[in-house]
C-alpha cells in the first residue's frame, strides 16, 4: 500500500533537534570562519562529534515514539509557516551522513593540516569549513518539509560541494567545477520551476499539505517532470552523468569520498521523497519505468567504462555512475508494489539500503585510493603492485567496500540488492533483476583486477614514497566495515524506514 | 482624457521611443555606443517608471527609480572601467606588485 | 488577457529562449547569462502567480514575492561564483573551453 | 483599462526582444551590455505586477551588481571569443534546441493558462497574521516571521558562494585582497564621481533599509545600494579591498547570521519555538536582526563582485 | 488651479517625451560615436528633467518631491560623469584603433 506523509499540525517532543541537526554544522561553519586556519579543524572536528550526537538522538526520539519529529519554526503552521519533519526514511540518512562524514573527518585530519609557519592556508580553510556546510545541507534536505526551502537546501549543497571539486585549482579541475556548477545550477532551476507550478496551483509548498491536495492533471504532470529531471541532473543520472566522473575523480580523495558518497544522495532522497510522497498519485507506471531504464543504462554504461578505467579513482568515478543507477531501480519496484495493494517497504528499504551501504563503501574506496596514491605516488591500477604489503588493512578496506557494491552477503548492498531483486520478482518485472545480475558481474570483475593487482608482490628493495598514518586506515576500514556488515540491519527488529509514514489508500481513490 | 490616462500614455510613448534606441545596440559599432543606447534607454526607463508610478498611484515606485538612478551610474562605471583595463595597457592599473 | 497572464507568458517564453542559449551557446558566459534568463523566466512566473493571488488589500501574495527576493539573491550568488570559476579557469588555462581536450584525468589523488 | 494593458504589451515585447538578442548576439560583451538593459525593463515588469520589493530588489541586483559583475568578466575574456565561436553547434543541434525549447515553453504556457481561478493564494492568512509581527510590510513580515528559516539559509547561502570565490585564490594569494590593484588619477572624473555620490547613496540605502519594515524595501535592497557604493570606491582607488584574513572582516560576515540564529534560538526559550518571538518585542527583534545583517550583507555583495583574492597579502 | 497644474503636467510631460524621441533620433543617425554622446547627454537629461518637472505638481508634497528630483539629479550626475568617462574612452578608442 502506498504511503503518504501525515499532515504536521504540532511540534513533536524533540523537534528542537531537527533544528540543531541543520544549525549546528551551519554554526560551525560562521565559527570556523573567524577562528580560521588551526580553528576551523578544531571546530569541525568538535561539531562532528556533536553532530553524530544530535542524529542519535533524532533516532532514539523518532524510534522511542513511533511518529515521525516534527518542528514548526517560529510556531507557523504550513502554509504560511515553514515545517522541519524527519520520518523514518530522513532519520536513517541523517545517522548514515553523520557516520560517513565522521569517518572522512577522521581520515581527512592528516590530509587537510595547516602547514608550520602558516597562519592560515587555503586547502585546510576551505575543506573543513565545507565539509560542515555540506553536512547542514544534507541534514536540512532530510529534515525540510517546504518545497522552496529545499530549493535553498539544494543551492546552499552545490555552493559547497563545487570548491570542493576544484580545491587542486588545477585547470581540468577547475573545468571539472565549472561543468559541475552548470549542471546544478540548471538543475536547480527546474526544480524551482516545478515548485513555483506547485505552488500557483495549489497554493502551498509544504510537502504534507500538497499530498492531500495534488492531483492528475496538466500543472501536476509538468511540475513533476521539471523537478524530476533538475534532481536527476543533480544526481548525474545516466545520460546527465558526464560531468561527473572527472569531478569526482580531480578532487582530493577526503573530497571525492564526500562528493560521491554523499552529496548526490541530497538530491536523490529530494526526488524519491517527490515521488513516495508527494506524486503518489500523479505519477505513472510508465513514467518510473523509465527512471530504472535509465538507470538499468547507467549501470552498464557506467560499470563497462570502469572496466577500461586505468587509473583507481576514475574506476570509482564511473562505479559511482553505476551505482547511481541501483538507486533509481526502486522506483517502479515501488509503484508496482502499490499497485499490487501491496506493501512497497521492501523496494523503499532496498533503496534506501542501497543509497547508505554505497555511501560508506564509495567513501571508504575513494579514501583507499587516496591512501594508495600517497603510498605509490600514482593510482595507475596496472602498476599497484606493493600495496598489499604496505598498506594491508586498506586493502582489505577497498576488497570490503568493493564486495557490498557487488552484493555479497552479508553486506549492505547484498540486502539492498536482495530486497530489490525480490521486490522485482513479486511485481514479475524480473528484467530489473537481471540487469542488477549483469551488473554486480561487472562490478566483481573490476574489484577483482584492482584487488589482484595490488596483491602482487612489490619488486625487490621497492619502498613506499610516503607512510600513512594508521588512524586514516582504520578510519578507511571502519567506513568500510559499515558497509559490509549493514546486511545486519536484516535483524532489526523495528522497520525504522517504516516510521512516520501513514498509510493512506491507494491509488485512484480520493 | 484624464491625467493618469495621458501619464499611461506618455509611459509607453516614452518606453517605445528609447527602446528604438535599443538599435543601436544591435549595431554598434563602438562598446560606447552599445553603452550610451543603454544609458538613454535607462534614463528613459527611468522616466516612464515615474509615469507609471504617479499614474497609479503606486508611491513606491520613487524608491525604485532612486534606486535606479544610483545604480545605472554604478554598471557605466562598471563599463568604463572595464572597457579601458580590457586594452590591457593603462599604465594607471597594475596588477600584483 | 490580463496582465498576470501575460506577463505568465513572456515567462515561459523566456525560459525557452534561456534554454535555447544553454544548449547552443559553448561560451561558459553566454551559459551563464543563458541561465540567468531562465531564472528570471521563473521569477517571472513565480511574480505572476503572486500577482494573481491578490487578495485582501494586497497588490499580490506576500509569500511568493518573499521568496522571490530570497532567489533573486541566490541567483546572484550563484552567477558570482561561476563567474570568479570561469575567470580562475582562464588565468589558469588561457582559454574558457568546456570541452575536456584529452581524456580526463585526474591530476591529483 | 486598455492603456494599461498596452504598456503591459509593449513591455512584453520589448522583454522578450532584448532577451532574445541577449542570446543571438555573436559577442559577449554586447549581451552582457543588453543584460543591464534587460534588468532594467525587468524592474519595470515588477511595478506591472504590484511587486514593488522585488522591484527594488531586481534594480539593485539585477542592473547593478550583476551587470557589473559581468561586464567585468566579459571584458577580461575578450581574447577568447574566436576560440568560443569555433565551437558554436552545427544546424543540427540548434535545431534540436530551438525544438526543445519551444516544445518546454509550449508545455508551460499550457500550465500556466491551465492554472486555477480564483489561485489559492497565502495572502489572507499573511494579513490575519500580520499584526502579531509588528511590521507593516507583509513581505518583511514573511522574510522575518513566517519564513525566517528561509531568510536565515539565505544569508548562509551568500556566505557560502563567498567562501567559493574565495576558494579559487591562487595558494600563495590566500589571505591577500581581492582583485587587482586599481591606481586612478586622484582627479580624474571617476574618483570625483567616487566621493560625491557615495555620501548621497548611503544615505539613499540606508533609507530603503529602514522604511523596508512597513513600506517596500528591506535590508537587501539596501545593502545591495551600499555595496554598491562601496566597489565604486574601491574601482575609483579611493580605498582598497581588506585582506581577507583580517579577523575583523571575519567577524562582520559571519555576524549576521549568528546574530539571527542566537535571536532564533533565544525566541525557543522566550516564545515557545525556534524564529519566534515573544510578544509585543517582534518588531524591535526583526529590526535589531535586519541592522545586524546588514553589514553582512553589504560585505558579502561587494566581496563577490570583487572576486577572488589576487595579492599576496602584506606581512 | 487644478487645470493649470494639470495643463503643466500635460506641456511638460509632452516636452520632455519630445526630447526623449530626439535623444534616440539622434542616436541613430548622427554619424559617429562622439557626437551621438554629444547629442545625447544633452537629451536624456532634459527629457527626464521635464518629466520630473511635469510630474511635480502631481506629487505628494514634500517627501515625494523631492525624491524626484533627487532622482532628477542622480541621473543628471551618472549621464554628466558618464558622459565624461565615455567620451574619453571613446577618444581613446579612435586614436588607437
Amino acid at each position: 500500500m502506498p504511503h503518504s506523509l501525515s499532515t504536521p499540525d504540532v511540534t513533536t517532543p524533540g523537534g528542537l533537534l531537527l533544528v540543531l541537526a541543520v544549525l549546528v554544522p551551519f554554526v560551525g561553519v560562521l565559527a570556523g570562519m573567524v577562528l580560521g586556519g588551526r580553528g576551523a579543524r578544531r571546530v569541525a572536528l568538535a561539531t562532528l562529534a556533536a553532530g553524530l550526537a544530535i542524529a542519535i538522538a533524532i533516532a532514539d526520539t523518532l524510534v522511542r515514539s513511533g511518529a515521525a519529529v516534527v518542528y514548526l519554526l517560529g510556531g507557523w503552521t504550513p502554509p504560511l509557516g515553514v515545517a522541519l519533519r524527519a520520518d523514518g526514511l530522513a532519520v536513517i540518512m541523517l545517522l548514515a551522513v553523520a557516520v560517513v562524514i565522521g569517518g572522512i573527518g577522521v581520515y581527512a585530519r592528516a590530509d587537510f593540516g595547516t602547514p608550520p609557519g602558516v597562519r592560515e592556508a587555503r586547502a585546510p580553510f576551505v575543506f573543513w569549513t565545507l565539509l560542515l556546510a555540506v553536512w547542514g545541507s544534507l541534514n536540512l534536505v532530510f529534515v525540510s518539509g517546504d518545497l522552496f526551502t529545499l530549493y535553498v537546501a539544494l543551492e546552499l549543497l552545490t555552493f559547497a560541494g563545487v570548491p570542493l571539486v576544484s580545491l587542486g585549482g588545477q585547470p581540468e579541475t577547475l573545468r571539472s567545477a565549472l561543468r559541475y556548477l552548470l549542471y546544478a545550477l540548471f538543475g536547480s532551476v527546474l526544480y524551482l520551476l516545478g515548485a513555483v507550478l506547485l505552488y500557483g496551483a495549489y497554493g502551498t509548498l509544504d510537502i504534507g499539505l500538497l499530498a492531500a491536495r495534488v492531483h492528475p492533471e496538466p500543472v501536476t504532470w509538468a511540475a513533476a517532470a521539471l523537478m524530476t529531471v533538475g534532481l536527476l541532473a543533480k544526481t548525474a543520472l545516466f545520460p546527465l552523468h558526464l560531468w561527473l566522473p572527472p569531478a569526482h575523480a580531480g578532487a582530493p580523495a577526503a573530497a571525492s569520498a564526500v562528493l560521491s558518497g554523499l552529496v548526490i544522495k541530497g538530491s536523490w532522497f529530494l526526488a524519491v521523497r517527490l515521488w513516495l510522497d508527494v506524486f503518489v498519485g500523479v505519477v505513472t507506471l510508465p513514467s518510473a519505468q523509465t527512471l530504472a531504464a535509465l538507470g538499468a543504462a547507467a549501470i552498464l554504461v557506467g560499470n563497462i567504462v570502469a572496466l577500461r578505467q586505468a587509473r583507481l579513482k576514475l574506476l570509482i568515478a564511473y562505479s559511482t555512475v553505476a551505482q547511481i543507477g541501483y538507486l533509481f531501480l526502486m522506483f517502479p519496484l515501488a509503484a508496482g508494489l502499490a499497485a499490487a495493494q501491496l506493501d512497497d517497504a521492501a523496494a523503499v528499504n532496498g533503496g534506501l539500503l542501497q543509497a547508505i551501504s554505497h555511501a560508506t563503501a564509495k567513501a571508504a574506496m575513494f579514501m583507499a585510493a587516496g591512501l594508495v596514491y600517497t603510498t605509490l605516488g600514482h593510482d595507475r591500477i596496472a602498476d599497484l603492485r606493493g600495496v598489499a604489503r604496505a598498506l594491508p588493512m586498506t586493502l582489505v578496506a577497498f576488497a570490503l567496500g568493493g564486495a557490498s557494491l557487488i552484493g555479497l552477503p552479508p553486506s549492505g548492498g547484498f540486502l539492498a540488492k536482495w530486497l530489490l531483486v525480490s521486490a522485482a520478482i513479486t511485481t514479475a518485472q524480473w528484467w530489473w533483476a537481471l540487469v542488477m545480475l549483469v551488473g554486480g558481474l561487472l562490478t566483481s570483475a573490476y574489484v577483482f583486477i584492482v584487488v589482484v593487482r595490488a596483491l602482487a608482490p612489490a619488486p625487490e628493495g621497492w619502498t613506499p614514497k610516503a607512510s600513512v598514518p594508521c588512524y586514516q586506515q582504520v578510519a578507511v576500514l571502519a567506513l568500510a566495515l559499515c558497509s559490509f556488515l549493514l546486511g545486519l540491519a536484516v535483524l532489526c527488529p523495528v522497520d525504522v524506514a517504516g516510521i512516520g509514514r501513514a498509510v493512506v489508500p491507494g491509488i485512484g481513490s480520493p | 482624457m484624464t491625467i493618469p490616462d495621458f501619464l499611461l500614455a506618455a509611459a509607453v510613448f516614452v518606453l517605445a521611443t528609447v527602446a528604438l534606441g535599443l538599435v543601436r545596440i544591435l549595431r554598434g559599432p563602438e562598446d560606447a555606443d552599445r553603452m550610451m543606447a543603454t544609458q538613454l534607454f535607462g534614463t528613459g526607463g527611468i522616466a516612464a517608471l515615474l509615469l507609471l508610478g504617479v499614474a497609479t498611484e503606486a508611491r513606491a515606485v520613487l524608491d525604485v527609480a532612486l534606486t535606479l538612478a544610483l545604480l545605472a551610474a554604478f554598471a557605466s562605471v562598471a563599463f568604463v572601467r572595464s572597457a579601458s583595463s580590457s586594452e590591457g595597457d593603462d599604465p594607471k592599473e597594475t596588477n600584483s606588485p | 488577457m490580463n496582465t498576470p497572464t501575460l506577463f505568465g507568458l513572456c515567462a515561459v517564453a523566456l525560459v525557452g529562449v534561456g534554454l535555447y542559449g544553454l544548449i547552443v551557446n559553448p561560451q561558459p558566459l553566454r551559459k551563464i547569462l543563458a541561465f540567468n534568463l531562465i531564472g528570471s523566466g521563473v521569477f517571472l512566473l513565480f511574480g505572476a502567480i503572486a500577482r494573481r493571488g491578490a487578495a485582501v488589500g494586497m497588490g499580490g501574495d506576500p509569500v511568493p514575492q518573499a521568496l522571490l527576493i530570497t532567489g533573486i539573491v541566490v541567483a546572484f550568488s550563484a552567477t558570482a561564483l561561476a563567474v570568479a570559476l570561469v575567470l580562475r579557469l582562464f588565468d589558469e588555462a588561457g582559454s574558457v573551453t568546456l570541452a575536456p581536450d584529452a581524456p580526463a584525468e585526474p591530476p591529483d589523488a | 483599462m486598455t492603456l494599461a494593458l498596452a504598456v503591459d504589451i509593449s513591455l512584453t515585447l520589448l522583454v522578450l526582444a532584448v532577451a532574445g538578442w541577449i542570446i543571438a548576439v555573436r559577442d559577449t560583451f554586447a549581451a552582457m551590455i543588453g543584460f543591464v538593459a534587460y534588468g532594467l525593463l525587468l524592474a519595470l515588469v515588477w511595478v506591472r505586477l504590484a511587486a514593488p520589493d522585488v522591484a527594488l530588489t531586481e534594480a539593485a541586483i539585477g542592473g547593478g551588481l550583476t551587470g557589473a559583475l559581468l561586464i567585468g568578466a566579459a571584458a577580461r575574456l575578450r581574447g577568447t571569443e574566436a576560440a568560443a565561436r569555433a565551437e558554436y553547434p552545427g544546424a543540427l543541434t540548434r535545431t534540436l534546441a530551438a525544438v526543445l525549447a519551444v516544445t518546454v515553453a509550449a508545455a508551460l504556457a499550457i500550465g500556466v493558462l491551465a492554472l486555477p481561478d480564483p489561485t489559492p493564494t497565502l495572502a489572507p492568512a499573511a494579513a490575519a497574521n500580520l499584526a502579531t509581527t509588528g511590521v507593516g510590510n507583509p513581505v518583511t513580515a514573511v522574510l522575518l516571521a513566517f519564513r525566517a528559516m528561509d531568510t536565515l539559509l539565505e544569508a548562509i547561502v551568500v556566505l557560502l558562494a563567498l567562501l567559493g570565490v574565495w576558494s579559487l585564490a591562487p595558494d600563495r594569494a590566500w589571505g591577500g585582497c581581492p582583485g587587482p590593484r586599481r591606481l586612478v588619477d586622484p582627479d580624474g572624473v571617476l574618483a570625483w564621481l567616487a566621493r560625491l555620490l557615495p555620501p548621497i547613496g548611503i544615505v539613499v540605502g540606508l533609507y530603503i533599509f529602514w522604511i523596508g519594515a512597513d513600506l517596500p524595501g528591506g535590508k537587501f535592497q539596501g545593502a545591495t545600494i551600499l555595496a554598491a557604493m562601496w566597489l565604486l570606491v574601491i574601482w575609483a582607488g579611493l580605498a582598497d579591498t581588506p585582506p581577507i584574513s583580517r579577523t575583523w572582516l571575519r567577524v562582520l560576515l559571519v555576524a549576521g547570521p549568528l546574530v539571527f540564529i542566537v535571536i532564533g534560538f533565544a525566541g525557543s526559550i522566550t516564545a515557545g519555538a525556534v524564529l519566534a518571538y515573544p510578544e509585543g518585542h517582534a518588531k524591535p527583534l526583526i529590526v535589531a536582526i535586519e541592522i545586524a545583517l546588514m553589514p553582512t550583507l553589504v560585505l558579502t555583495l561587494a566581496l563577490l563582485v570583487a572576486g577572488a583574492p589576487q595579492r599576496i597579502p602584506p606581512q | 488651479m487644478s487645470l493649470v497644474l494639470d495643463i503643466f503636467t500635460i506641456v511638460a510631460v509632452s516636452a520632455g517625451a519630445f526630447f526623449f524621441l530626439a535623444g534616440t533620433v539622434g542616436l541613430l543617425r548622427f554619424p559617429d560615436t562622439l557626437t551621438r554622446l554629444h547629442a545625447l547627454t544633452k537629451a536624456d537629461n532634459l527629457g527626464l528633467g521635464l518629466v520630473v518637472m511635469g510630474l511635480l505638481p502631481q506629487a505628494e508634497w514634500p517627501f515625494d518631491s523631492i525624491k524626484l528630483i533627487a532622482i532628477w539629479l542622480f541621473a543628471l550626475l551618472a549621464g554628466a560623469t558618464v558622459g565624461q568617462l565615455m567620451a574619453r574612452a571613446a577618444r581613446r578608442e579612435q586614436t588607437t584603433p
